[in-house]
């Protein structure tokens, strides 16, 4: 370090300037070696462009395919939460109870505060809901009249418990339903996807561990003689590794980036048979993609990742390029 | 006093071949020293010992008293950062400009840009290159590439600065240009240790001279006796 | 080429003798640089374990994924075809059948050559299957009696129309039906399955495409430097590519084997869920891994893939090198 | 009869630099030219453009009257074998024995393997590293590598042979070694292109020396001159 110049001595008590003087000087040496290192490692990233394109290009198609199962996962649990914890109630009237007292009911039982909504479906409407479930169906239309009973769909607000027992007592209902079957089955299959989903997410989670860290060791391998070069000069693991730091953290940017817009084109390829899908069932359940806060998240994830997976692949090569420090 | 001292040193490679055996000698700071023997001899491996590139199998290298066996780790960057270095190959980063490379020992050690501008531009102009400074390696001459690391071995004002054949692609024109500047940094009170093969050159410079035997020190001539 | 030596030249004449001699070096010497790169990159395979592993693991994971897709897919298509073209007849038996009268019948259709088989369902199994489906079954249940006939499922051999015509005219039959609105629901769902199926698959190929040619570009670019070196020694553009063709092979072939075996192991973790599932529909559907045929037929695909993209990257990096050829 | 000719050369590089302006000179079949100059006169580029590894920018190249600029593609690779080629910087390769490199132009070129073995071990043993045909090249002294990449120049008898600064990292007596062989290849008829700052060595050798001024034919001194 140089000494101050001569006129500068009557300012402050010398030793304490140059150490001030000397603390500014190497924050703002750091701060240029940082961004050196920032700026050197974006060049690099788009330098080959073709190569960059590849290297994002997995990076991103391995980390869209756990995304977009999550998403879809997150989306089926929506509806299967909603169907479950719904607890409807079935409530099935007497034979003898005409469409306009089972409307009356229906009107009187929607003014409960524990009642959510109340859908009632007349024999005619539970017919067609037969026939498309099963080819059984066709035996009950042989039948003289509709053998089957109006019914209230009844969506509790709370567990619905106090509201059945209310129910039972009723004299124009026949029979009150808590849970059926076919919820159950819908479980099992709804267990069976996420237990294929988690399967599938873990591989894809393997394949981008996998994928970046093999992206940032090959790319440290050839840039091995730099690598040589700079210890040869003295300069520290960290000052070695920061470049490649780095470029892992904008790998990582561009693929999260990169992979948000492939799950985009996907849900636009899927829209149209998922739309009139669910359309047939009525405007019930709507796909919902991420938030904006998920985006951040999702973008903040993968850039931590890059970043990680290069501290790890340099750390890795560090270790094996040490020779006279055992 | 010396800055750079070898006890009793020996190195043998993992191969069997005994690169140097029981070395001894020492340098005093703003000493130059040339290092001669056949090819093979060992000259590299001495001075890959003072560099740390390799650790001696037996026998203790000092510099500025201090046992280099003893100096690890986070330690090793920091001894090299005082210790230039110009190999038989350059060694230059093909990516970067002459430029970057001759700051790349600065930018290591933390020196603020406007200081790395001056120092750097001055260093070039004194390896004839000054004009060159935005080319790549890859576009010079193989002389112009040793020039290039010779500047990059002073451009941070080393303590000791090793010289690998520094002179063997250039014409004797350049090469005793080069030679005055590493007079130079020995005047400043840099050791230059110069590894060489060029014997004209050597007697020329009328400086002390190690010689080499298959890893045996079997002569160390002073400027005198070399005057005599 | 030395000359023959003098006291052969008896056995035959010597143009002749030199030309096939000339002709059998030159082959034993192709062969020999050929036996040379398939080792040597064999070697540099197994020469950095680690990175083999990393290298190897993502191009099985990228591999893995497509493949159980498109074994599930080859499974769904099996049963959704199984049920589409079986074009089952559902036939409604009178109320008065009883069970005996109805077994005799189902008999006597069974004898039929256009009949492949006949399954009985009593009305308290129709009752069951309805509780399965829908909320509604309660109502059924409430009735004094079962309202469900006696049905008898026929799989007729050929398209069905005669025997459905025939069916028609029996006293004791009360409707045939052919077809059945859950059908076509069923129908829907698969396509859609499809469609999701082409999608993910089509993201997966993508994907592994990358990999395979983002691997051996890596690859190439550590050993430019060595390329260099041949290609001034005056190797052609054959003798250089060899090596990393072979090697790129090599990767294909062990990921081939490792998406098998990936794809082993992910079976083996959904065996328990989906056995549960399958069981519960009767032993009808069967999940089938890939025959022996299939995984020749796998392994020699990802091998001709690892072939493939290492020719297209040396390709690459061969044009790129060539400055004087312009 | 001219084994290789250049006609009014000149080479410009993509910066602007004129490396060669207007050279014209021939060689014979079996005979010894030494090119000399001073660092970045153009001596590199010169063999560069016999080898094809530049092309030039003016005038034209012939080897065995067939004119380089009509070698394209596939014919490039042919015309490499002929040519052996000492580089500056070695260029051996590193993951591939002492044995293996040397043996490489052989293999190429798809000389059976007994013949590969024999040729490769008698030219190690001629540049003195017979005993070190299984080492790897960095674990050889930067002059042992110099020597690898001689033999592997000369092992398959091209025939032009190009040495650009062969003995820039030996010591005297083993330059002059080397020497000894280039002159047993010239003997044998190929014709034998040294580029070489060495004075010394060139004055002691008596052959033909071309000397390049900043990318002109200064001076073409026959070695009656020289002797004179
Ligand atoms: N690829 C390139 N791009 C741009 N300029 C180049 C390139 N290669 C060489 N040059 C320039 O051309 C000139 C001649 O270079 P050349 O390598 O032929 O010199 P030389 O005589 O071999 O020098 P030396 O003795 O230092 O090896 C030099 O000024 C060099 O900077
Ligand atoms: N990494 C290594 N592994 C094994 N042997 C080595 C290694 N490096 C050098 N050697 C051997 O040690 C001996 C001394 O090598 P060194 O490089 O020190 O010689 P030198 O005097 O610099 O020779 P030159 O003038 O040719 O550069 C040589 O015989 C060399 O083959
Ligand atoms: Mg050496
Ligand atoms: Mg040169």
């Amino acid at each position: 370090m140089r000494s101050p110049a001569k006129g500068d001595t009557r300012a402050a008590p010398t030793a304490a300037r140059v150490t001030r003087g000397g603390v500014g000087k190497r924050f703002r040496a750091w701060r240029e070696q940082h961004a050196y290192s920032l700026v050197s490692s974006l060049g690099r990233f788009f330098q080959r462009p073709f190569s960059t394109l590849l290297t994002v290009g997995v990076m991103a198609v391995a980390m869209a395919l756990p995304l977009g199962l999550a998403l879809a996962l997150a989306n089926v649990e929506r509806l299967s939460g909603s169907v479950r914890e719904s607890r409807e109630i079935g409530v099935f009237l007497k034979a003898e109870v005409d469409a306009r007292a089972a409307e009356q009911l229906a009107a009187q039982l929607r003014e409960r505060t524990d009642v959510a909504s109340v859908t009632l479906k007349t024999p005619e409407q539970g017919m067609a809901e037969f026939r498309e479930l099963s080819d059984l169906a066709g035996a009950l239309e042989l039948l003289d009249e509709n053998p089957l009973p109006t019914v209230l769909v009844v969506q509790p607000n709370d567990d619905g418990a106090k509201l059945a027992a209310d129910l039972t007592t009723r004299p124009e209902i026949e029979l009150v339903q808590h849970d059926a079957v076919w919820r159950q089955r819908l479980s099992a299959w709804l267990g069976f996807g996420k237990q294929l989903t988690l399967v599938v997410a873990g591989l894809l989670s393997l394949g981008v561990l996998l994928v970046v860290g093999n992206t940032v060791r090959l790319e440290i391998g050839a840039r091995r003689d730099e690598i040589a070069v700079l210890q040869q000069l003295g300069a520290t693991d960290g000052f070695v590794r920061r470049p490649f730091i780095y470029l892992g953290a904008w790998y990582g940017l561009a693929a999260g980036l990169a992979a948000l817009g492939l799950l985009a084109i996907a849900a636009a390829l899927l829209q149209p048979s998922l739309a009139s899908l669910v359309g047939s069932y009525g405007s019930r359940f709507q796909f919902t993609g991420p938030g904006w806060k998920w985006v951040v998240v999702i973008v903040f994830t993968t850039t931590m990742l890059g970043w990680l997976g290069a501290w790890l692949a340099s750390g890795h090569h560090l270790r094996q390029t040490r020779p006279t420090d055992i | 006093m010396a800055l750079l001292r070898f006890d009793a040193v020996s190195k043998n490679y993992p191969g069997g071949h005994a690169a140097l055996t029981d070395v001894g000698f020492s340098v005093d700071a703003g000493e130059m020293v040339f290092i001669t023997g056949h090819s093979g001899a060992g000259k590299s491996t001495l001075l890959r010992l003072i560099h740390l590139s390799e650790r001696p199998t037996r026998g203790t290298v000092l510099v500025s008293d201090r046992n280099l066996a003893k100096v690890r780790g986070r330690q090793v960057a920091m001894h090299r950062r005082q210790v230039g270095v110009v190999h038989q190959d350059h060694r230059l980063i093909l990516e970067r400009t002459v430029f970057e490379n001759v700051a790349l020992p600065l930018l290591i050690s933390g020196t603020p840009s406007p200081e790395i501008g001056k120092r750097v531009r001055s260093m070039l102009d004194k390896v004839g290159l000054g004009a060159r400074e935005r080319a790549r390696p890859f576009e010079l001459s193989t002389g112009e590439q040793q020039r290039v690391g010779i500047a990059r071995a002073m451009v941070a004002q080393p303590l000791v600065l090793l010289a690998d054949e520094p002179t063997g692609n250039l014409d004797p024109t350049l090469a005793a240009e080069i030679m005055q500047l590493f007079v130079a940094m020995q005047a400043q009170g840099t050791a230059v240790l110069v590894a060489s093969h060029d014997l004209g050159l050597v007697r020329r410079l009328r400086k002390r001279v190690l010689v080499l035997d298959h890893g045996r020190l079997t002569d160390d001539i002073s400027p005198e006796d070399l005057a005599a």
